[in-house]
Formats: structure tokens, C-alpha cells, sequence
């Protein structure tokens, strides 16, 4: 097989993760299971923002693909998702169900702004300082205010169908 | 590159000479290539009622519908036929593909429309 | 009929918030019903005279709820759902799903099925690239640029039709490989088709420089600053033609593409006339990969045996669709079924991009700069509420489909 | 007296005006599918030829809907004043022979009036239905018009100058010998690209973009307005088609041997001959071009081809004088 032709990585991959997670260190940042292409890092809430800037700044990590909301239990975790060149750095925090809050990125990552409305949306989670926390970008109109958000395992389809009236 | 007022006329000249590509085709036929995944169709003989294509439809178009029994030893079984919903089938195949007895086929007809919904719904493996 | 209408009118006006004060001006509502766009989206452009001041976009109109549906079905059973995501770059999501749901099993890819992954792939994004240059056409009133580009992107999709039995949903990808190989005796008709539609992309190319009156409606139009796109997070064709080398065939090979040569095409500024020729050479570039992918595919097996169940974990992948990265984020917690499925799509990443593009310009751009980043909203909202899982209704129906439509816009009618 | 009133019923009054903006439709959606590679219509009549009278018939079955918030007066009863436009004017361009239906000695500046006059009646027409889509397309429509206008008055009144009378009989017997078109080649571009636009054909359907204003002014009609709204399209094709035969090319007049056929039958060929000439010109030009903004289209007509048909004008007094 012809050898990867990739541009040169400045720092080999190896190397470009410890970077990060020493780099986040004092952000008390803990190295959880990913694969040689996925670095996964979970870091507290109030550290967030803090490691995302540095991230974007000094690491180079630009591009931010995604924001995936998961529903673990009595939290909701938020992972966000970088792309530099052939890896993919999640960082990970969780936000409790109680208060949903955390303060958003968009400051730092322009691009971020559609990510969180979904987010937001989909779990519930409100991003403080967020330009357009008001608008609905995905939910109907008719969706009602007491039906909880229809990602978190409590909502079942039943009763989205049914709060929404497709279904008597 | 030189602004042209119009360049796309000696190609307009060229396309009218030649015939149009579009194909008449409901008055002419549609040639498909012979790969095309359309209408699904099943062999009574070949089906043994085993299921599997129920189980791995995407869209659950296929139930198992009682037929009856067969001797199994000395023991009267119930046997179980598949009726398809043709109406939302979506010509996948991955029925086709987990058929043990192959009795499944995607045949390259896809003129489906019928005035009652009820025609859609397939029924010849349901025999003993 | 005129009562309800202007009861929703009202309605829509008190719901979605921050629109109050914009009915001053003229507020112009692009959509979610319009023929210059091809699926419903909303776009409240406000306007002085021509100009456009303000967007305020507002999608979910398509949306299936596909990420909830994806928790209640069985892995292999979720691809022809996925697959479904979008109407053009339907390989292109199963690929992505497949991929991440790889990334969790042991197994080794065979490597005949990453040729054939890599060759349905390019010639999606030929048929992509050639759909989207024929709108241009149309958007700007070159009804003929229109008609000849999709006459010659008829060629690509009886090529895919004859290997995957479907013109776009091809239903190939499946866990660990490809379900059917290319037939081997049609591989030198292909070859030759290709080869034709490189000499008339190179015509197409001729055109759209010289074309004056096209070039008025492209040229300096929707222009918009590369790190400015840096900072959107854009994807695809759009930030390429901006001079940022991005692209995840180059960065982050799957597939193939880590033995087949392909050289990225990047132009050194954003407007729609740039945009075009990006898309224009990547598909030449495709074309030149496929001829090489089909002349040197490896012979062996397609596909693997795999069982029903993967094992528990978490896997990020993502993929070049035609219009930029897609990305897919699997979740498993050692079931049949996924936990969790995330999907983003180019389309969500460019539309911040294309908002910033929209502003300044004339109503007449709109329609050009909108499509500039070649939005596909069936792509970008696949969540929504129609699914239905009680065991007896366990199905999809377009009776359901047509009742949400009814009832978004009339509430108040009974069924 | 019967013989004018026939004339003006039937020949080259109204009936033949219908029957050739039928024709004419055929054939432009027939010439712009060949160049495009499509088949164009095929199904009504042989070779598609009734397809443009079996759409104007299905629409006048089709239901009327008015919005709620338009001018209902003028939103049902305008758009008859605009089809009689075209059918008004054709009555003063010779057809038959060197003489027309009606003439009297300034009927050219009636022309220009009833020109001025039909793109007033849609602009009212266009906002009277007052959905934002037409309000924008009347905007449009009467910037298009005052940019074009004047270019095309201009074009229209150099072969007056020449020949020295405002009356198209007398315009079309003076080019016996010589067209005028061999003299002012460039105020006959200047008339078709102001023709194109009065016509909102390409590249210069700006007011009527199917892609950014869903139909422009024509969006809330239907039924039986909208039938005659499209017909009266098609004979303001005819009647500005066969102005510029009558001004520029010699309307019907040729060589016309001595034979018993009748000589009306020689002039109505060469009138249809090079009316249909110019169509299909028209026809390609719409098909090769794509739709320009309204800005352009102004900067257009305002900076070259006012300039241009002023310099025309110039040119033919000078070479008159």
C-alpha cells in the first residue's frame, strides 16, 4: 500500500495528543478510551471554555465539527468535536439535567452559533450569551413549552407525536 | 478569458441538428440496466416460511401469517408464510440477500401504481 | 380558506420570536414553499428596495427525526434509513454510518470494497457537482446551461444505475463491505463514457468564463473572506475555492483514497463564478480517479460476515461529501440497537457562511448566493416527528408525511 | 366598408393576430427544447402545434382565485384592457399590401402611446394584487420600462425621419426600392434588444424570475386572466415582431411577378416569411443569454444603447440632409 501520502503533520500524531493533554493539565483534563485517531478528553464545565480557547489559539485546532449532545443518565454530555488534518479531538464535559446551563463558545468559535441552537433544541441545554437563544432553528412551532426536549431518553416518540397532534 | 456575448450558440447549433435525448417513454419503453432493483417477487415453492426476511426488512413491510401446520416428526407444527406490503417496500434487497432458499427475487418491473392500496400488499407465499 | 390563512400568518408572527419589529420594512419571505428552492427552508429576508439588511433563517421543515428513529432500530437496519438522509448525497451518508460503526468492530475492511466504495463515491460526487452547476444555470436565468448539464449527468447516473441497480439511493454500503462488485465486463464502457464527460466539462468550463451575462450574475458575487470562512467552520468545494486546503479525501484518507493519486483543486478567492470552476475541475479530478480506481482495483472478496451486535464504545468518522466534511458520531453500548447516532451535515456547517455571503446583495442574488453553497436542507434536517413505533403501526407512511404538512401550516383544521 | 371591416376581423386583424401568437408560441418552445436537447411539446396536435391553444383553453376552465387583500376592480377587469393592446395596434401595420387595415398620418406615435399605455396597465395590474412578490416585480417592471423606452422610441422614430412621415403605410411604401434596414442597421439592434425587454423575453425577464419572484406580476392570476395575460404576451411578440418587418425590413412588400395568383397572396408570404425570420432570431437570443439584474440591464440601455440610437438618428439626418 503506497505510504500514507499526507502532508507532514508538524508534530507526528503521537506526540500532537500528549501536547494537547499536557496543555490541558491544568484544566484538570483526564484522557479517556479513543483509538490512535481519536482523542477523546473530558474536562469539567467551569474549564471549558478556558481549554476551548486555548485550543483554537495556541493548538490550531480550528475547525469545529460538531457539537453531539449525549443523554447520560442524570447529566447531559456535551462533546465537542475538532478536525486537525487526520485526527479528531473530542472534548468532552456534562452539563446536570437539574440546570442545563454553560456558557457558549461562540466568542471563540464563530462557526458554532448553528451547532449550539441545535443543541439547545434537541437536549434543553441553554448556552448563555448566545445571540439567538430565543429562536427555534429545528422544532416546529406548535411544539409545546412543558414537553421535555425530544433527545433525552425520557421523551418517546409516542409523545412527541402525540404533543405535536399527528397522533390523537 | 475573453468576455463572448453568446458563446453557447454554436453549441445550440450543434444540438439542434442532432435528435433530443429525451426519451419518450410512455410511449416508448425505458431500457433499465439489468441490475435494476425493482419490484420484489417471491417462489411459493422455495419459501419455507423461516422468517429471516421478515426479520431483517429496514422498513417491516413483511409479517409472518399463520398458513396452518406441517409434520415436523410426529409433532403438528404452525407454519408461517411472509406477505410483503409492496407499498413500502423499498426494493432494498437485503431481503433478497439473507434468503436462505433464495426464493426472493427483485424484478426490473416498477410500474406499481394501482387505484386501491390493497393490490399492493403481495400474498402468494401464502400457501401450504 | 382567506380566514385561516391570515390566522396563521398571525400565529406564525407571535410564535417565532424577534420578528416583530422587522414588519416595518418590507419583509420578503423566501420560502418554505418556493420554487427557486427545492426544499423547504425559510429565509426572512428583509429588505430595503433590493438590498438585503437582515437573514433570519429558520429550517426543520424536512425534518424526519432521524437521530431518535436511529435509537430504535438495529445497526444494519439503520443504513437504509441514513442512506435516505438526502436525495443526492445518499452514498455518502451510509459510507459515513458505515465507517463509524467500523471504527467499533475488529474486523479489516476488504480491500476490493474500498475501491468500490471510492469509485460510487466519485461518481456521486460527479453527479452532485453536475446537478448543482445545471441550477446555477438555472438560478440565473441560463435555462440552456441547465438543460445541457443534466442532459450529460443522465450518463453518470446509468452508470451508477448499472452498478448499483438505483440511480441514487445505491443500498451498496453494508457493515465491513460493499453488497454487489462492478460488473467487470461494462468497466471499459464506463471508462469511455468518463472520459466524454471530461470534454464536455471542459466546454462547460469554456462557458462559464466567457458567457458575459452569466458572468455579470457570478462574478464579484457573494464574495466572503477565507478566515472569515475559518471562523464559520465551512466545509467542502466552498472553503477550497477560498484557498484553504481542506478536504478530508486529502487529510484524513478512508476508503481508497490513500492509494489512488488525486491532486486537490483550490482556487484564491470566494465568489459564485470561483465556486463554479472548484466544482467544475473536482470533477475532472474524479473523473481521473475513477479511471484509475477501475484499472487498478485488487481482486478478492466484498464483503464480510458480521454479526448483528457491536460491541460497546464510541467512534467519531467523517467523510467528503460533495458539498463538504460529513460527519458521523456512533455511540454503542453493546446492543443491537445504537445508543446514540449524531449526523452533521455540510450544509448546517455552510449556512453561517452563507447567511454572511447573502448580506448587501440584491433579492436577485439570493437565489444565486443561497445555492452558492449548494444547500441540501433534506441533508441538514433529519430530525423531525413522523415516525411512528407502537408495534402495531410500525411503519412510515406518505399519509403521515402529508397530514404534518397540513397541520403545520392550518392547525387549526381537523383531519 | 365590409371589405375593412372583414379585413379587420379576420386577415390581418384579430383572427390572424390569435392564430400567429398561438404559432409563434409553438414554435419558440419548440426551437428553445431542440437547442436544449429536450423534444418541446409533441403531444397536442402533430408535432405539439395545438399545445399552446389546449393550455389557453384548459386555463379558462381553471378556477379564479383572488387574495383577499387585492384591488378587486382592477385585479378582473385589467387584464382585458392589456390584451387589447396588441390586437389595437396590428391593425396599423400593412399586411396584405402596401396598404393598411387603418392608417391616418401620425398612427407611429399612437403605437408608442399604446406601447407606454399596456406596460402602464400591467404595472397597475401588478400592484393592485399586492403580494410582496409583485410589488417587487412592479418595481422592476417600471424601471425596465423607463430604461428601455426611450431607446426604442428613438429606434422606432429613425425610419420616420428618413422617410419623413410618422405613418407605417407610408414608411413601408418608401422602402419599395431599398430597406431601410441597409441604412440603419444599428437602431434595428437597438429596437429588437428594446423589444426583448419590453417582452421581458431573456435576458431580460427580470420582472416576471421564476427563480426569485415565483411568476413576477403574473403570480396571483389564474383561471381566465391568466389565459389572456400569457395570449396577450405572445401578441405583443407578434405585433413588435411585425413593427420592425413593417419599419426595417419593408413590411410585405417584394418582387411580385405577373400571375393570376392574387397579389395579396405574394405580399402575406413575404410578410410571413420575414416575420418568422425575425422570430426565430429573437428565439436564439433569448435561448444563448442568461437573465441580467435590473441594475444592469438599466446600465444597459441608459449607457450604450441610448448613445447608439442617438448617433443612428445622427447619422441617417445627416446623410437625408
Amino acid at each position: 500500500m503506497a505510504r500514507r501520502m499526507r502532508h507532514t503533520v508538524e508534530t507526528s500524531a503521537v506526540d500532537l495528543f500528549t501536547l494537547i493533554e499536557k496543555k490541558l493539565s491544568p484544566a484538570n483534563a483526564k484522557r479517556e478510551t479513543g483509538s490512535d485517531r481519536l482523542l477523546v478528553l473530558r474536562v469539567p464545565q467551569d474549564q471549558l471554555i478556558a481549554s476551548l480557547k486555548l485550543l483554537t489559539e495556541e493548538m490550531g485546532l480550528k475547525h469545529l465539527s460538531t457539537i453531539t449532545g449525549l443523554d447520560i443518565g442524570d447529566s447531559i454530555e456535551l462533546n465537542y468535536q475538532f478536525w486537525h488534518s487526520d485526527r479528531i479531538v473530542d472534548i468532552k464535559t456534562s452539563v446536570s439535567k437539574t440546570d442545563p446551563r454553560i456558557e457558549t463558545c461562540t466568542p471563540i468559535i464563530p462557526g458554532a452559533v448553528l451547532y449550539e441552537m441545535e443543541v439547545h433544541d434537541m437536549f434543553g441545554v441553554t448556552f448563555q450569551g448566545h445571540p439567538w437563544m430565543d429562536r427555534k432553528l429545528l422544532l416546529p412551532d406548535n411544539y409545546p413549552k412543558d414537553l421535555p426536549p425530544p433527545l433525552l431518553k425520557g421523551t418517546s416518540s409516542e409523545k412527541i407525536r402525540k404533543a405535536v397532534g399527528i397522533e390523537k | 478569458m475573453p468576455r463572448k456575448l453568446g458563446s453557447a450558440v454554436p453549441e445550440m447549433i450543434r444540438t439542434l441538428i442532432q435528435p433530443p435525448v429525451t426519451e419518450g417513454y410512455p410511449f416508448k419503453p425505458l431500457q433499465l440496466s439489468e441490475r435494476f432493483r425493482g419490484k420484489l417477487d417471491v417462489d411459493p415453492e422455495r419459501c419455507t416460511g423461516c422468517g429471516v426476511c421478515a426479520l431483517v426488512c429496514p422498513v417491516f413491510c413483511i409479517d409472518m401469517i399463520d398458513v396452518g401446520t406441517r409434520k415436523v416428526g410426529d409433532r403438528e407444527l404452525p407454519l408461517k408464510k411472509p406477505e410483503f406490503d409492496l407499498a413500502i417496500c423499498i426494493s432494498c434487497g437485503e431481503c433478497v440477500d439473507n434468503c436462505a432458499f433464495n426464493a426472493l427475487e427483485l424484478t426490473r418491473q416498477f410500474e406499481l401504481a394501482t387505484a386501491n392500496k390493497q393490490d399492493m400488499v403481495m400474498r402468494k407465499a401464502l400457501v401450504k | 380558506m382567506h380566514d385561516t390563512f391570515d390566522k396563521t400568518v398571525q400565529d406564525r408572527k407571535e410564535t417565532s420570536a424577534g420578528l416583530m419589529q422587522y414588519s416595518a420594512e418590507n419583509l420578503v419571505p423566501f420560502g418554505p414553499i418556493h420554487p427557486a428552492l427545492k426544499e423547504p427552508e425559510y429565509f426572512k429576508l428583509i429588505l430595503e428596495g433590493e438590498r438585503i439588511v437582515d437573514v433570519i433563517p429558520r429550517i426543520g421543515y424536512v425534518h424526519r427525526g432521524l437521530e431518535k428513529a436511529a435509537e430504535q432500530r438495529p445497526w444494519i437496519q439503520n443504513i437504509y434509513m441514513f442512506e435516505r438522509t438526502c436525495g443526492i448525497c445518499s452514498f455518502a451518508h451510509s459510507t459515513a454510518y458505515v465507517q463509524a460503526v467500523e471504527g467499533l468492530l475488529l474486523y479489516k475492511l476488504p480491500e476490493r470494497a474500498k475501491f468500490i466504495r471510492l469509485v460510487v463515491a466519485e461518481l456521486e460526487r460527479i453527479h452532485s457537482h453536475l446537478l448543482w452547476i445545471g441550477l446555477m444555470g438555472h438560478w440565473a436565468g441560463f435555462e440552456t446551461l441547465f438543460m445541457w448539464v443534466w442532459k450529460d449527468r443522465e450518463i453518470v447516473l446509468d452508470i451508477v444505475e448499472a452498478i448499483a441497480g438505483n440511480r441514487i439511493h445505491k443500498s451498496l454500503a453494508t457493515i465491513e463491505g460493499v453488497k454487489r462488485d462492478i460488473p467487470e465486463p461494462l468497466i471499459p464502457g464506463f471508462i469511455e463514457r468518463l472520459k466524454y464527460i471530461t470534454t464536455r466539462v471542459h466546454y462547460y468550463r469554456n462557458v462559464v468564463d466567457t458567457e458575459s451575462t452569466l458572468l455579470i450574475r457570478t462574478e464579484g458575487i457573494g464574495k466572503i473572506s477565507a478566515d472569515r470562512l475559518e471562523q464559520l467552520c465551512a466545509v467542502g468545494p466552498l472553503v477550497r475555492a477560498a484557498g484553504i486546503p481542506r478536504d478530508v479525501r486529502r487529510d484524513d484518507p478512508y476508503a481508497a483514497y490513500n492509494d489512488v493519486p488525486m491532486d486537490l483543486v483550490t482556487k484564491s478567492g470566494v465568489d459564485i463564478h470561483t465556486l463554479m470552476q472548484q466544482r467544475l475541475d473536482e470533477v475532472v479530478v474524479s473523473v481521473n480517479m475513477i479511471i484509475y480506481a477501475l484499472e487498478h482495483m485488487p481482486p478478492g472478496p466484498v464483503k464480510l460476515r458480521v454479526p448483528p451486535v457491536v460491541p460497546k464504545g464510541e467512534n467519531a468518522s467523517h467523510v467528503e461529501a460533495p458539498r463538504g466534511e460529513l460527519f458521523y458520531f456512533v455511540k454503542s453500548n453493546g446492543g443491537r440497537m445504537p445508543e446514540r447516532v449524531k449526523v452533521r451535515t455540510p450544509t448546517l456547517a455552510n449556512l453561517p457562511s452563507a447567511l454572511e455571503m447573502l448580506k448587501g446583495h440584491t433579492l436577485a442574488d439570493v437565489p444565486v448566493v443561497l445555492t452558492g453553497i449548494d444547500p441540501c436542507f433534506g441533508c441538514m434536517d433529519r430530525l423531525s416527528f413522523l415516525d411512528r413505533d407502537s408495534q402495531k403501526l410500525w411503519r412510515w407512511s406518505g399519509e403521515e408525511l402529508r397530514q404534518y404538512g397540513i397541520h403545520h401550516y392550518f392547525p387549526e383544521r381537523k383531519k | 366598408m365590409i371589405l375593412t371591416i372583414l379585413q379587420a376581423l379576420i386577415l390581418p386583424g384579430i383572427a390572424f393576430t390569435i392564430t400567429l401568437g398561438f404559432i409563434f408560441e409553438w414554435l419558440e418552445r419548440k426551437t428553445m427544447a431542440r437547442m436544449m436537447g429536450r423534444v418541446g411539446p409533441m403531444v397536442a396536435g402533430p408535432a405539439g402545434v395545438l399545445q399552446p391553444l389546449a393550455d389557453f383553453v384548459k386555463l379558462l376552465y381553471k378556477e379564479e382565485v383572488m387574495p383577499s387583500f387585492a384591488d378587486k376592480t382592477v385585479f378582473r377587469y385589467a387584464p382585458g384592457l392589456f390584451f387589447l393592446a396588441p390586437l389595437v395596434s396590428m391593425l396599423f401595420v400593412p399586411v396584405i399590401g402596401p396598404s393598411a387595415v387603418a392608417s391616418f398620418s401620425l398612427d407611429l406615435l399612437l403605437i408608442v402611446f399604446i406601447l407606454a399605455y399596456a406596460t402602464f396597465v400591467v404595472a397597475v395590474l401588478s400592484y393592485a394584487s399586492a403580494s410582496s412578490f409583485t410589488t417587487v416585480a412592479s418595481g422592476r417592471l417600471v424601471l425596465q420600462y423607463v430604461s428601455y423606452e426611450i431607446p426604442l422610441v428613438i429606434s422606432i422614430v429613425t425610419p420616420a425621419l428618413l422617410v419623413g412621415s410618422l405613418s407605417i403605410q407610408e414608411i413601408v411604401q418608401a422602402q419599395s426600392s431599398r430597406w431601410n434596414l441597409l441604412l440603419m442597421p444599428f437602431s434595428f439592434a437597438v429596437y429588437i434588444v428594446a423589444l426583448l425587454a419590453e417582452l421581458e423575453k431573456p435576458p431580460f425577464d427580470i420582472p416576471s424570475a421564476k427563480t426569485e419572484i415565483v411568476a413576477g406580476w403574473l403570480t396571483e392570476f389564474s383561471g381566465r386572466a391568466l389565459a389572456f395575460l400569457k395570449l396577450s404576451k405572445e401578441l405583443g411578440l407578434v405585433f413588435g415582431a411585425s413593427l420592425a418587418v413593417a419599419l426595417f425590413l419593408g413590411g410585405p412588400l417584394g418582387p411580385v411577378p405577373q400571375s393570376i395568383v392574387p397579389v395579396e397572396i405574394f405580399y402575406t408570404t413575404y410578410f410571413l416569411v420575414k416575420l418568422f425570420a425575425l422570430g426565430l432570431l429573437i428565439f436564439v437570443v433569448r435561448t444563448a443569454l442568461a437573465r441580467l439584474k435590473i441594475i444592469d440591464a438599466a446600465v444597459l440601455f441608459w449607457k450604450i444603447l441610448l448613445p447608439l440610437s442617438l448617433a443612428q438618428a445622427f447619422f441617417v439626418l445627416v446623410v437625408k440632409g
